[in-house]
């Protein structure tokens, strides 16, 4: 059964890549037809979280390097959405396009600072910046909109597109499902160009730096320019994650880049399972669709709606603790462990 | 001090180091009131045989007696306060620490053992003995040359009063006229207060010319045991193990 | 001129603070090598465990008393049930496992206490002293704020220097492996470690509580300039979290004044920049090298 | 009808996760198939019409503004326990945003998409609330009187569905540094700001009348709760009156700031900042009981545009605190529960004249039509018109004194830009027997 599986998936990584992304493609369009405009909202919003994570699971789950600052990436992203959308005249993905040019040229700058430091400090000094950043809005409110933000013109679909999607669809193209179908053909994107870039030879350097720094350095190989190199990647994500979520909150404002928001990545990304894209994709569901979930849960044993509403960041931090160290692979690890244990009890038998 | 020392007893002792057997149902017993000596190549399993006694490896098999007291899987902590003073190999000095509070560590353990507070004579014996330390009371351990080094951890261990010395190495990187004094003084020890001592050496020469028993390790295994003068004695066996 | 003099005592009073809890932040990195990301929301959390009983009538100081003794009980627990397994693993499962207690414990804050804004008692005056014709930004309750903290440096010092424990705490935090050697119950000391910190950690947000107003995120920035503080001192040395804390108070309160306060964050951030790269090993440590 | 319970979302949240994962799962029908209401809308049933809100119940603004939506629930259940407005029960949910724009925008989604209102009554905050505008115009969601005096509000060519309700800043700004320049014409003037539309408005309508007598302007970050720093600027220009245009709980670091220093300018805080019961009770426990209630905002001047809990004997008041004691849950009656209540009057007026069949669209029709003519609680009629959807247009000065505030002047309306300021001179009237308003449906 496997043996044949195997035969109809195509041997070049690229194509079986692409295979992948073709039929996420599918069911996204399945899921975002059958569910109503609420669900189709609660989806773009995951799907920026999502391209997020799945940057920063490159950074830290392959790397090694933690940042709590993707936070502050995000919000580099948005802002240049939002100034870019603000004129109306350019096409929001050349707006995208430079929301993640943008932000991986500031990648640069704090992967170059963030490529001489590790661990504790490395938390540390991306604390700072995601505590920081925000401020900039603030000083420059001429330009950033102050505290109250830049808001954003969202893209309406173009007369082209709900043609086609009513030809497909016989449905009517309303905002929210076309901003999550924005999202998710963009986070789609997204992880076929990591899931190549892991499995070729940069991962492999990325994975052996991570492993062994010592013997990394010894067989030639330059850590700084490869840690800044995966910092650029993760940020470049991080402005298009930024991008999206300006357009699907309409809104660049500071108070949507608190230090919540890098905390929630790195939740999503270590419950997933650092370095697994899967992962973070799983992650990334459970910050959008738990909340409401445990909110329910909340009211129902009789807390009040604010006791209720934090209880879902309670369980967070919970689950953090708790996976770093019952199951420190996440859910992708112990999914993979589970698998193994199958097929070593199949062979016995 | 030690007035009645205990015997140390290892019987059928095993180390892993994840696949990697280090020692192999090691047997050794060493008697108070004697050195007894292990000796062997690099990488013959002595370094672990010791962490092992002192709890810092958990042995996979086999079981360590001190006076008939199992301390077989113990911490190393308890080990340590049931008597059996571990000189690690090099870095047994808390460089941060001062001369002083190097010494105080060993001497807390020792007033914990014993019950007793009287510091001030406990220290001035180990300055007594190492004259150098006294002068550098107050300074950084990390400002000590090699050999205070030793004689400072070795002044601790005593401190502590020990029933069961057990010496890593003691002579790497000394002097030759420094490793003859500090022999000196450890058969003297030995002689005065009748403690135990498990001697690790790969200089087998100047091992065997203060021990009393010497066991040889090769590859985790004890290949040879008897008292040191037949070992010394033994060529075959020189020139196999012992490269002397 | 008064303006300046203002701003400089109200910078000395914040940076006593930070000083407080960046000694809190070294203690900790000193005894596990883990900057324990959650010390500030532990310290918001015994805070806030002090204001029900202050507000059912005891005085501050039971309140005060009993936020000091949950903090010490909080810290030994802290570290005794979630921090001893990830303890010498990789580091950044340490630093997420702080986090995961950060979240979880602001989290819990807004459930038992909720979260909105609450007024917070100070034991003394909170009106200026005046010094000639002017009234100065120095209140009876800055000099309780510098002297609570200097009366914990001194006593900690002393507890480090002349005291059997402290000698144990001490060579547990240099070295493990010599200290269980030398029969020091290496475990212990690093429960104390990590409950003596938190116990700073805890004066330190009563300490900005005190005539304030508190809600669960409010140690959130403290977090920061403690961590650029003790950075700036060295991580290592108490000596130099402290001086760390004072430059940091100092410096943000006029960045604050003269520039703006939407900027105070950025300024932090600027300023560990800096120290990272410029003199990682922090600006008083002899230490010769350090990986940062 | 399709009413999403406890149940339905937890499993619907896991089901919309297998969905995505495995392949395709109907979690729901489309939205708006609601064809057959007749005239009706989303959110109208024959029994009830939906309405929501959005306020911070949680973070720095939290204080007080987290009262206001109890107070205009209590306003609905009671007018629901009379009958409703034509037969119709107002069924009002409100949504926790922490005064967090990207909240807001996540709330508002929920409402409109998921609960599906009718309207938006009274979703507070300028940050806030902007971040939701685009959203509700484009998706026609009637916003009706938004909790800001934000001039954002007021733009019916761009924004045709949101309306203002309170005066706004810079209407209060002008009456504000009108009295100073009649009262204190030598006084050199220090302004604290907060940091966005709603400090600036404040300072523009201030400027306008005292721009000369200005000699400092300090702005905080909301969140930053250290304000010595602004404090000790304004001290050191010599302002000795300070305007405040700033949420409450800065009126309580500003005042304890400044007994810090020494420093006692006469303070003059903006109607929304200035409540003494919330601002005392912040107080009162600072430095055990040092600092003695209200007594520090004694002779703070401030603005009125409704009749408070100071005023026990006003009609209006006896009204509200008969609602309150009958709907109300735990607590007092507060101003900012009263505020609640006299924005839910006006939605209910505005419900009133859309007629037994509204629509979003009639709503809002309604209001450009009738607005301008209604009274209610407050001392002054909205400037609702075709060309203007701006809320109150004005207020009077008042001085705190005990528990109670003393009038400074008459009642002053004006508009925004140029406009003067005058003498509004219509008497008050009490609100109707029954306590529920009684509009004829427009045409």
């Amino acid at each position: 059964m496997r043996a044949v599986l195997r035969r109809l998936v195509p041997r070049s990584l690229l194509l079986r890549n692409l295979l992948g992304v073709v039929a996420g493609l599918v069911v996204v369009v399945l899921v975002l037809e059958t569910t109503s405009p609420f669900r189709n909202s609660q989806f773009a919003t995951m799907s920026y979280y999502a391209i997020a994570a799945a940057g920063l699971t490159v950074l830290t789950g392959l790397n090694g390097q933690i940042s709590l600052g993707h936070g502050a990436l995000m919000a580099v992203g948005a802002y240049t959405t939002a100034l870019l959308l603000q004129g109306g005249s350019v096409p929001f993905p050349l707006a995208m396009l430079a929301a993640a040019v943008v932000t991986a040229l500031v990648g640069v700058v704090v992967g170059a600072a963030a490529a001489r430091l590790h661990g504790p400090y490395l938390a540390g000094a991306t604390l700072a910046l995601a505590v920081g950043v925000p401020g900039l809005a603030i000083y420059f409110d001429g330009l950033l909109g102050g505290e109250q933000g830049l808001s954003v013109r969202s893209p309406r679909p173009p007369g082209w597109f709900a043609d086609a999607h009513y030809f497909l669809t016989a449905g009517e193209l309303g905002g929210a499902k076309y901003l999550a179908y924005i999202g998710w053909i963009t986070l789609l994107v997204v992880v076929l160009l990591l899931a190549n870039l892991m499995a070729g030879r940069y991962g492999r350097v990325w994975r052996a730096v991570r492993d062994d720094e010592v013997a990394a350095e010894l067989a030639g190989m330059r850590l700084g320019g490869l840690r800044i190199l995966a910092f650029v990647v993760s940020a470049a994500c991080a402005g298009l994650a930024g991008a999206v979520l300006a357009m699907v909150v309409r809104l660049a404002a500071p108070s949507g880049f608190t230090i919540v928001l890098s905390l929630s990545l790195l939740t999503a990304v270590v419950v997933g399972g650092l370095g697994s894209i899967p992962g973070a994709l799983l992650g990334s569901a459970l910050l959008v669709f738990l909340p409401p979930a445990v909110t329910n849960l909340g009211t129902g044993a009789g807390l009040t709606g604010v006791q209720a509403a934090q209880l879902a960041p309670f369980v967070y931090g919970v689950v953090l603790v708790v996976v770093m160290l019952l199951a420190p692979g996440g859910v992708m690890g112990l999914l993979r462990r589970l698998w193994r244990r199958g097929i070593n009890q199949g062979g016995s038998t | 001090m030690a007035e009645h020392g205990g015997a140390l007893e290892i019987r059928g002792l095993s180390a892993r180091y994840g696949p990697v057997t280090a020692l192999d149902a090691v047997d050794i017993t060493a008697s108070p009131g004697r050195i007894t000596a292990v000796l062997g190549a690099n990488g013959a399993g002595k370094t672990t045989l010791l962490r092992t006694i002192s709890g810092l490896v958990k042995g996979a098999d086999g079981s360590v007696l001190l006076g008939g007291r199992d301390l077989t899987g113990a911490p190393a902590e308890t080990i340590a306060r049931a008597g059996i003073a571990h000189v690690p190999e090099g870095r047994g000095v808390i460089t941060e620490l001062t001369v002083e509070e190097n010494l105080r560590l060993g001497e807390l353990l020792g007033t914990a053992r014993r019950g007793s507070r009287n510091r001030e004579h406990r220290l001035g014996t180990v300055y007594e003995m190492f004259p150098a330390l006294a002068q550098r009371r107050r300074r950084e351990a990390n400002s000590l040359s090699g050999g205070e080094r030793q004689m400072l951890v070795i002044g601790r261990a005593l401190l502590s009063a020990p029933e069961v010395l057990l010496l890593d190495e003691p002579s790497l990187g000394l002097a030759p006229r420094i490793v003859a004094q500090l022999f000196a003084l450890i058969r003297d020890l030995v002689d005065r207060e009748g403690i135990t001592v498990l001697l690790v050496e790969q200089n087998a020469r100047s091992a065997l010319s203060i021990a009393d028993t010497g066991f040889v390790l090769n590859l985790g295994r004890v290949v040879a045991a008897a008292d040191a003068a037949s070992l010394a004695g033994d060529a075959d066996l020189r020139h196999a193990y012992l490269g002397f | 001129m008064q303006q300046f003099v203002n701003i400089t005592l109200n910078g000395l009073s914040q940076g006593a603070i930070y000083a407080a809890f960046a000694l809190a932040l070294v203690l900790i990195w000193r005894a596990t090598r883990i900057i324990n990301f959650a010390q500030g929301a532990m310290a918001m959390f015994t805070t806030y465990l002090a204001l029900p009983l202050i507000e059912s009538g005891q005085s501050y100081w039971a309140g005060f008393a009993a936020a000091l003794v949950a903090g010490l009980v909080l810290g030994a627990l802290v570290e005794r049930i979630v921090m001893r397994p990830v303890e010498g693993g990789p580091e950044l499962n340490a630093v997420i496992v702080t986090l995961g207690l950060f979240i979880a414990l602001q989290a819990l804050a807004a459930i038992l206490f909720g979260a909105t804004f609450q007024s917070f008692p100070a034991p003394f005056g909170l009106r200026g002293f005046t010094v000639g014709e002017f009234t100065i930004a120095f209140t009876p309750f800055s000099v309780f704020v510098i002297g609570s903290v200097l009366v914990v440096m001194l006593a900690l010092t002393a507890l480090f220097r002349f005291t059997d424990l402290g000698l144990r705490m001490r060579a547990s935090a240099f070295s493990q492996e010599v200290s269980r050697l030398l029969g020091v119950r290496v475990g212990r000391m690093l429960t104390l470690g990590w409950a003596f910190a938190a116990v700073v950690g805890s004066l330190a947000g009563l300490l900005i509580a005190g005539g304030n107003l508190v809600h669960p995120a409010y140690m959130d920035a403290v977090i920061v300039y403690g961590f650029v503080a003790a950075v700036l001192g060295g991580l290592e040395s108490p000596g130099g979290a402290v001086a760390g804390g004072l430059i940091i108070g100092l410096a943000l309160s006029y960045v604050s004044g003269y520039l703006g306060s939407e900027l105070v964050t950025l300024a932090a951030l600027g300023i560990l920049v800096a120290v990272l790269l410029v003199r990682p090993r922090g600006l008083f440590t002899r230490v010769a090298e350090r990986r940062v | 009808m399709r009413r999403p319970g406890h149940r339905g979302l937890a499993t619907g949240a896991l089901a919309a996760i297998a969905a995505l994962l495995i392949s395709s799962c109907g979690a729901g029908g489309r939205p708006e198939e609601g064809e057959g209401g007749g005239a009706s809308d989303v959110g109208v049933t024959a029994e009830s019409v939906k309405v929501g809100g959005h306020f911070p119940l949680t973070g720095v603004a939290a204080p007080g503004y987290s009262e206001i939506p109890t107070g205009a629930k209590a306003y609905f259940d009671y007018v629901n326990a009379n009958g409703g407005v034509h037969g119709r029960t107002i069924d009002y949910v409100y949504r926790d945003d922490a005064y967090n724009p990207t909240n807001t925008s996540q709330v508002v989604n929920e409402l409109v998409l998921q609960d599906e209102i009718f309207a938006m009554v009274g979703g507070l905050g300028t940050p806030t609330h902007s971040a939701v505008l685009d959203f509700l115009n484009g998706e026609g969601v009637p916003d009706l009187f938004v909790s800001s005096g934000s001039l954002l509000w007021n733009q019916p060519g761009k924004n045709p569905q949101t309306f203002g309700w309170q005066p706004d800043y810079e209407v209060e700004g002008k009456i504000i540094g009108q009295y100073v320049k009649q009262h204190l014409p030598d006084a050199k003037v220090g302004l604290f700001l907060q940091d966005d539309d709603f400090g600036d408005d404040g300072e523009k309508g201030a400027r306008a009348y005292i721009g000369d007598q200005i000699v400092a302007a300090e702005r905080y970050a909301p969140g930053n709760t250290d304000v010595a720093p602004q404090i000790a600027a304004l001290q050191a220009a010599g302002a000795d009156v300070v305007i405040g245009f700033n949420v409450p709980s800065y009126t309580a670091l500003s005042q304890l700031t400044a007994m810090r220093l020494n420093y006692r300018p006469q303070w003059i805080y903006s109607n929304v900042g200035s409540d003494p019961a919330l601002v005392g009770s912040l107080l009162s426990r600072f430095s055990e009981g040092k600092v003695t209630d209200a007594a520090m905002l004694e002779g703070v001047i401030t603005t009125e545009y409704l009749p408070g809990v100071d005023a026990p004997d006003n009609p209006w008041t006896r009204l509200w605190q008969r609602v309150w004691d009958a709907h109300g849950g735990r607590g007092e009656l507060t101003n900012y529960r009263i505020y609640g209540m006299a924005q839910a009057y006006t939605f209910v007026q505005a419900l009133q004249a859309a007629g037994p069949e509204p629509t979003r669209e009639g709503i809002v029709r309604a209001l450009e039509e009738v607005g301008g003519e209604l009274r209610g609680p407050a001392f002054v009629p909205y400037r609702y018109s075709a060309d203007s959807h701006a809320g109150l247009g004005g207020v009077k000065v008042v001085r705190i004194a005990g528990d109670a505030t003393e009038d400074l002047g008459p009642v002053l309306v004006t508009g925004n830009g140029d406009t003067e300021i005058t003498e509004y001179t219509e008497q008050h009237a009490g609100p109707p027997a029954n306590g529920i308003p009684n509009v004829e449906p427009v045409s």
